[in-house]
């Protein structure tokens, strides 16, 4: 153990609802300019990872560690003004604003010009969302609401994105494309932690990968020798 | 037909009134999913500061015959103020740590508050009606038989300016997206990076804002106060609330209106001793046909 | 302007601690459970200076404690029974009449519990049925009003009857309204009950409006006249223990099962066969045939009703006895009903003088100050109220699980 | 928890058997027990079958023994919290004044015991229980009628003597009660003679009648429509504020459409400043009248100078009186603050109570204060105050007070800010 601590640095957290602990001691790393992938399957604790990460669930133990400096006590607004930025699962669209609105919202905690700028840059990385711009978010359909849902955790500028699910519900055409969308993000500079039940894809996109067993990291490997692991493949690849 | 065009006249000022009120009820649900039993204490608290600075003055230096229009907007300003301290001592105490509790303990923790407040004010003016110093000049533009006084038009005016306030407030400020946001998914709002205890706060703010303002008018319009002037228009605000679909910012505002001169006519219609009756039936019948209110969004189911 | 703000957080901080201690304390510390309601019933019966209701206050208290005590073991019900039997004896008029408000309240409330605590169904208009049962039984058996209704029915057979009328009201009530949720039901239940309450005050023609419905005879037990609420006690006491025991009893029924998936989602509940529109009517008939037995006893004891007896405070009690006591079981509803309608008429006589200050009338005069700040520290500490159910409890560990998930 | 659903019954039913038993015998018990707490005070027994309108409580052998050195309790039940306060406080001081005054009967203090009965039924019961468990040898209120009504069931079971100084509703003496006075005016007396007053010496032809839905304002309405049309003039229409609202601009709206003559309000100060200020405002010009429970120059300061030129009935008083400003004096003396519109009624009361426990009490040969209660009843009939500060002060056979001879039902009217009196 060093005491040098990795870009983002999850030592030993445990986090959950009331008396449930859906994590139980998970500890994990991801350094600069990485896609890390958290693979699980259902209710293995990887959405309440990214919770706790994000604020949004104090941890009952352990320690959350982003660019040097603990954020595991800070409210959630906080960590969101030290470049942390949560892809909700479920996208969680604020349904009754327009599409404009949600992005504005992902910039709350910046005005001026520069967020004019940075919708226009979000908008050449998902046009279809430019089309839709005046539109509720509710009347979105599911891949839509996903960029959006990007899109606009991107709007905080974000020096790490955290992901949950965003392939979930949507067709193979629209992963794939959000999926690439992903990868640009990723080569701009922003560290991407993503949580997918799609394990096929998400190691195909990630450096690296953890996999989330019953609220504990069951293995640590890169992409690619995941990839390969035999478990890995059986359980969460299928075997083809 | 003069009294009816009077007896709707009537029916927007009380409606205003009660606009105005339901406004802070609704947002505070809006972000909380509570009903705040103890905004109607706000409005009397607002209409008591408003006699007290009032008081202060006429004791001070006397009031003169012409419209004082400092001396009524410090009246207002009192007013906004002190309910806006007392909002966020609320909140701070009796609601915050209530967040994450069973939904209906904030129903109570709110009744509370609103039985401590109004006893306080009993005991401190010994139960007795405060009288206002008229600060208004008498006197009313006529036509016909339909005469609206001075201050009758000042309030008409007044809650139409607040609640045109607080439209763009809502839609055009920064702190009124967070709010909408907050609203509608506290959690995700969180994540945008607003500030979810501030923004609750900042919705009490307002709302205790408009209420303490529209306290004052109001005793400025009644020229009295009492401890327990708070509870009908308090009463009568949810009710317009819900019946313009609770949540929803213009429903509250024509959910007050439609309230007021429902209640006015019916007393020309009906009979004054129905004509709440009247008002709550009419609230029954909307929701039956409209179970979600009048402006309120029906796939919000967990209301 | 750094500083401030550390300083605001600090500040948060601190009271957010001290909260969650006292609420832990009180949770943890058996000191805080039992000893000390012992030791305040034992140091405020011997006090007259604090207390010059001693008897009610000692009851309290010490039903307090076997509340927190016991689980429902015959001992414990057994010294319960005697107590709430004997104790009246030792108790003046005044105090038996604390102690017939307690018990009747009690009895609304389980009454309430069913139609809010089991099936979920905010009803802020629980009074229309109180009223209903006492309207209902003074305009039969009061010859006064109404031009002589005087039918000679019996007391007795009236209960029966006001109830079942009263279960039909509110089914007739439900029935509109079972579309409506959560604040939507509430506000239209409100809204009903001021309704019967302005329509009683108004139509004179039937009811004698606010004049009120007056010399209402007295129930007869055989020869004995039961004058007061000494008397009538007995007779709560025995309707509290048939509603509760009955209230149990549906809870841990199919029909309680029915209820509590209504309550927690009603969408599923009715995809998965249930009958949501029955048992819901069921809860209002049941919850109101309850308020309709409590309104005749209240109508007998008081032998005189007006519209105003019946207004909104009523419902708002009787809701906030529930919420207070911990929704959902009855012992919470004993509990809830001892505080809010006992704790009030108590403090008339607390005084305390010390120093410089006289506070000799302090019951008397402040005794509703502080039963409001007393509402908000009871449910802030306790929000879940003072005696939860054990599932009820385990409802709300969900329900902050479920608050954070779907970030209402 | 789950698990023991099953075998809850068990001990339920078991408690319910036991209270049942304990019940049963409790319920036997209490014929000799009736009151556990009051050493003072052996149970009366009362024979089974009493007619339940109770008015002949058994009298007999019940009697208050106060020993030497102990104080003569009596109370007062009226509204000490709620917006109805503000009659309720001045009555307790009118009360409160009157026993201050009297300082000792028989060398025995007397103590004033207020209580809070809320203007309503429930509360004046709990008030009366709270008395009589404070043994008060009598008591003064309830302040409402509705209360009254309510509350005298509990005092007539131990036959104490109540006597109040502001229900004025024509049922609290109808049926009458045995152990029931006032002081305050029969509504019946007082609606009657408002509408003659109205109706003939003003020639005011054309009414429009606002209660505001109370037991006295209705009650009174009601009275006032009967002798007003049965004099010959019309009602043009009837009309209701609620009690609580501040705002009654739609009533004053219809009001102003039925232009009236008069505009008679039964009711208190609260909405009948308010109200009478609103008409003023909407220019209408009607007279205004109402009775005494406006009377008080609060209804004038909150009023406005709206008040001006309204008339207010009194209830019947001799033409001349000091005896109310020697009163009036006397209680701003003491408090700092004027009299309420009931404080002299109540103040009357009690001295009723006060002369009539004097003229029944004995002093037994111990020191000890003895006063029979069917005694003191008894004497509070004859007690005749000819200088009450509400005027001469005798009782009928119902309860209620006997318009002496000479005296008019007094109409005060509203003359540069102050009440003055026109008949």
């Amino acid at each position: 153990m060093t005491a040098e601590r990795a870009y983002l640095e999850l030592a030993e957290v445990v986090s959950g609802y009331g008396q449930i602990m859906a994590i139980k001691g998970v500890s994990l790393r991801v350094e600069r300019g990485e896609i890390v992938a958290l693979i699980g399957s259902n209710g293995a604790g990887k959405s309440t990872t990214l919770r706790t990460i994000s604020g949004l669930l104090r941890p009952r133990s352990g320690e959350i560690w982003f660019e040097g400096r603990r954020i595991d006590r800070a409210p959630p607004h906080e960590i969101v003004a030290r470049g942390v930025s949560h892809a909700p699962e479920g996208r969680a669209i604020f349904a009754r604003m327009t599409v404009m609105d949600n992005l504005r919202l992902g910039a709350y905690r910046r005005s001026g010009a520069e967020v004019e700028r940075d919708i226009e840059h979000v908008l050449t990385l998902f046009p279809r969302l430019r089309e839709r711009g005046r539109q509720d978010g509710g009347t979105l359909s599911g891949g839509e609401q996903q960029m959006l849902a990007i899109a606009r955790a991107l709007m905080a500028r974000p020096r790490i994105l955290l992901l949950d699910e965003p392939s979930m519900g949507l067709a193979p055409v629209l992963v794939e494309t959000i999926f690439r969308t992903v990868l640009e993000i990723n080569r701009e500079g922003t560290t991407i932690l993503l949580v997918e039940q799609n394990a096929a894809i998400a190691l195909q996109v990630a450096h690296r990968g953890y996999i989330l067993e019953s609220g504990a990291i069951a293995l640590e490997a890169s992409a690619a020798e995941l990839r390969e692991s035999d478990a890995v493949r059986r359980t969460y690849l299928g075997i083809d | 037909m003069e009294q009816w065009i009077q007896l709707f006249i009537d029916g927007t000022t009380i409606g205003g009134v009660y606009a105005v009120i339901a406004l802070g009820y609704t947002m505070v649900y809006g972000v909380l999913r509570m009903i705040n039993f103890a905004h109607g204490e706000l409005f009397m608290m607002g209409a008591f500061a408003g006699f007290y600075t009032l008081d202060a003055y006429q004791q001070h230096s006397g009031l003169n015959d012409s419209l004082p229009v400092f001396t009524i907007a410090s009246a207002i300003v009192a007013g906004m103020i002190t309910a806006v301290v007392l909002a966020v001592v609320m909140e701070r105490i009796a609601y915050r740590p209530l967040r994450h509790a069973p939904r209906l303990a904030p129903l109570i923790s709110a009744i509370g508050v609103s039985i401590f407040l109004r006893n306080v004010m009993l005991r401190v003016t010994n139960a007795e009606a405060q009288v206002y110093p008229r600060v208004f000049p008498r006197g009313a533009i006529e036509w016909g038989d339909v005469s609206v006084s001075y201050i009758r038009i000042f309030l008409l005016v007044l809650s139409v300016f607040f609640l045109v306030l607080l439209w763009l407030f809502i839609e055009r400020t920064k702190m009124g997206m967070s709010i909408r946001a907050v609203a509608e998914d506290r959690d995700t709002a969180a994540l945008m990076g607003v500030n979810v205890d501030r923004t609750i706060v900042m919705t009490f703010v307002v709302g205790a804002a408009l209420a303490g303002a529209a306290g004052a008018v109001y005793g400025m319009f009644v020229t009295t106060a009492t401890a327990g002037m708070g509870f009908i228009p308090g009463i009568k605000a949810f009710t317009a609330a819900v019946l313009g679909g609770i949540g929803s910012v213009p429903g509250a505002m024509a959910g007050g209106y439609f309230l007021g001169i429902t209640e006015s006519l019916s007393t020309k219609f009906i009979g004054a001793q129905y004509k709440d009756v009247v008002a709550f039936v009419l609230l029954v019948l909307v929701l039956i046909f409209r179970p979600w209110g009048i402006f309120g969004k029906r796939e919000d189911k967990r209301a | 302007m750094m500083q401030r703000f550390e300083a605001t957080r600090a500040l948060t901080r601190a009271l957010d601690n001290a909260n969650a201690r006292a609420r832990a304390a009180f949770d943890a510390i058996p000191l805080i459970r039992w000893i000390l309601p012992l030791a305040l019933g034992v140091v405020g019966a011997l006090s007259p200076q604090w207390f010059d209701t001693r008897p009610t206050y000692a009851l309290m208290v010490l039903i307090t404690y076997l509340l927190l005590r016991t689980s429902t073991n015959v001992f414990g019900l057994a010294v319960l029974a005697a107590m709430l039997v004997y104790l009246p004896m030792e108790m003046d008029r005044f105090e038996r009449g604390i102690l017939f408000d307690i018990a009747l309240y009690t009895m609304l409330g389980i009454g309430l519990n069913i139609v809010v605590g089991y099936a979920g169904l905010l009803d802020l208009g629980y009074v229309a049925f109180f009223a209903s049962g006492a309207y209902i039984f003074a305009l039969v058996v009061a010859p006064e009003a109404g031009g002589g209704w005087d039918i000679g029915a019996s007391f007795w057979l009236m209960i029966p009857a006001a109830m079942a009328l009263a279960a039909a009201l509110g089914v007739a009530l439900g029935l509109p309204v079972l579309r409506l949720r959560g604040d939507y039901l509430a506000i239209v239940t409100l809204g009903f009950g001021e309704i019967i309450r302005l329509m009683l005050n108004n139509r004179d023609d039937i009811t004698n409006g606010p004049r009120g419905v007056y010399l209402i005879p007295k129930a007869h037990f055989f020869d004995k006249e039961l004058t007061g609420p000494y008397e009538l006690y007995f007779l709560v006491l025995a309707g509290v223990f048939i509603a509760a025991f009955a209230a149990e009893r549906i809870r841990d029924s199919r029909v309680g099962r029915a209820w509590e998936a209504i309550r927690e989602d009603e969408d599923a509940a009715s995809a998965m066969g249930v009958n949501t529109t029955f048992y819901k009517l069921l809860a209002f008939a049941i919850g109101a045939a309850i308020g309709g037995g409590g309104g005749v006893i209240y109508a007998a004891k008081q032998t005189a009703i007006f519209p105003r007896d019946f207004d909104l405070d009523v419902s708002i009690n009787v809701l906030a006895l529930v919420i207070i006591g911990g929704m959902g079981n009855v012992r919470g509803v004993v509990l809830g009903a001892m505080l809010l309608i006992g704790l009030p008429e108590v403090l008339r006589d607390f005084s305390i003088e010390f120093a410089f200050i006289d506070l000799a009338n302090i019951g008397a005069d402040y005794r509703l100050v502080i039963f409001g700040a007393a509402l908000v520290a009871i449910m802030v500490l306790r929000p879940e109220g003072l005696l939860p159910s054990r599932r009820r409890a385990a409802e709300f560990e969900q329900a902050e699980m479920l608050e954070s998930e779907l970030a209402t | 928890m789950h698990g023991r659903n099953g075998r809850r019954w068990l001990p339920l039913s078991v408690a319910a058997a036991l209270l049942a038993l304990f019940a049963m015998v409790a319920v036997a018990c209490g014929d000799d027990d009736d009151d556990g707490g009051g050493d003072q005070t052996p149970a009366a027994t009362k024979p089974a079958g009493q007619t339940p309108a109770a008015t002949q409580p058994s009298g007999g052998g019940d009697t208050i023994t106060i020993k030497k050195g102990d104080k003569i309790k009596v109370g007062i039940s009226t509204t000490l919290t709620t917006d109805n306060a503000q009659l309720g406080i001045p009555i307790r001081d009118g009360a409160l004044l009157a026993i201050k005054q009297k300082g000792t009967i028989k060398d025995f203090e007397i103590e004033g015991i207020a209580e809070d009965d809320l203007c309503s039924g429930p509360g004046s019961v709990t008030a009366a229980q709270k008395l009589l468990s404070e043994d008060v040898v009598a008591v003064q209120g309830a302040m409402c009628s509705s209360g009254t009504v309510a509350a005298l069931d509990t005092y007539a079971q131990e036959n104490v003597l109540v006597i109040s100084g502001s229900s004025t509703g024509v049922q609290v003496t109808d049926p009458p009660k045995a152990n029931f006075l006032r002081t305050a005016w029969n509504d019946a007396t007082q609606g009657a003679e408002m509408a003659k007053y109205a109706c003939t010496t003003l020639a005011k032809k054309n009414a429009v009648l606002v209660n505001d839905q109370s037991v006295y304002g209705k009650g009174l309405m009601d009275v006032f429509k009967e002798a007003y049309t049965g004099a010959g003039c019309t009602v043009a229409s009837e009309e209701a504020v609620t009690v609580g609202e501040k705002d009654f601009s739609p009533v004053v709206t219809k009001i102003k459409g039925e232009n009236p003559d008069i505009v008679v309000f039964g009711g208190f100060i609260a909405e009948g400043a308010v109200l009478v200020r609103q008409l003023r405002d909407a220019s209408v010009t009607a007279d205004f009248m109402g009775a005494d429970g406006i009377a008080d120059a609060k209804f004038i300061e909150q009023a406005g100078g709206a008040a001006e030129g309204a008339y207010v009935s009194r209830g019947p008083t001799p033409a001349e009186s000091t005896a109310y400003d020697k009163f009036a004096g006397e209680y701003e003396a003491e408090y700092g603050e004027k009299a309420g519109q009931f404080s002299e009624h109540a103040y009357d009361a009690m001295n009723v109570i006060l002369a009539a426990i004097e003229a029944s009490a004995t002093v037994d040969a111990d020191g000890n204060l003895v006063i029979d209660r069917q005694a003191l009843i008894d004497a509070a009939h004859d007690v005749k105050l000819p200088d009450g500060a509400s005027g001469p002060i005798e009782f009928n056979a119902d309860g209620d007070r006997v318009i002496a001879a000479g005296t008019v039902n007094r109409i005060d009217q509203v003359k540069d800010g102050a009440l003055e009196r026109i008949q």
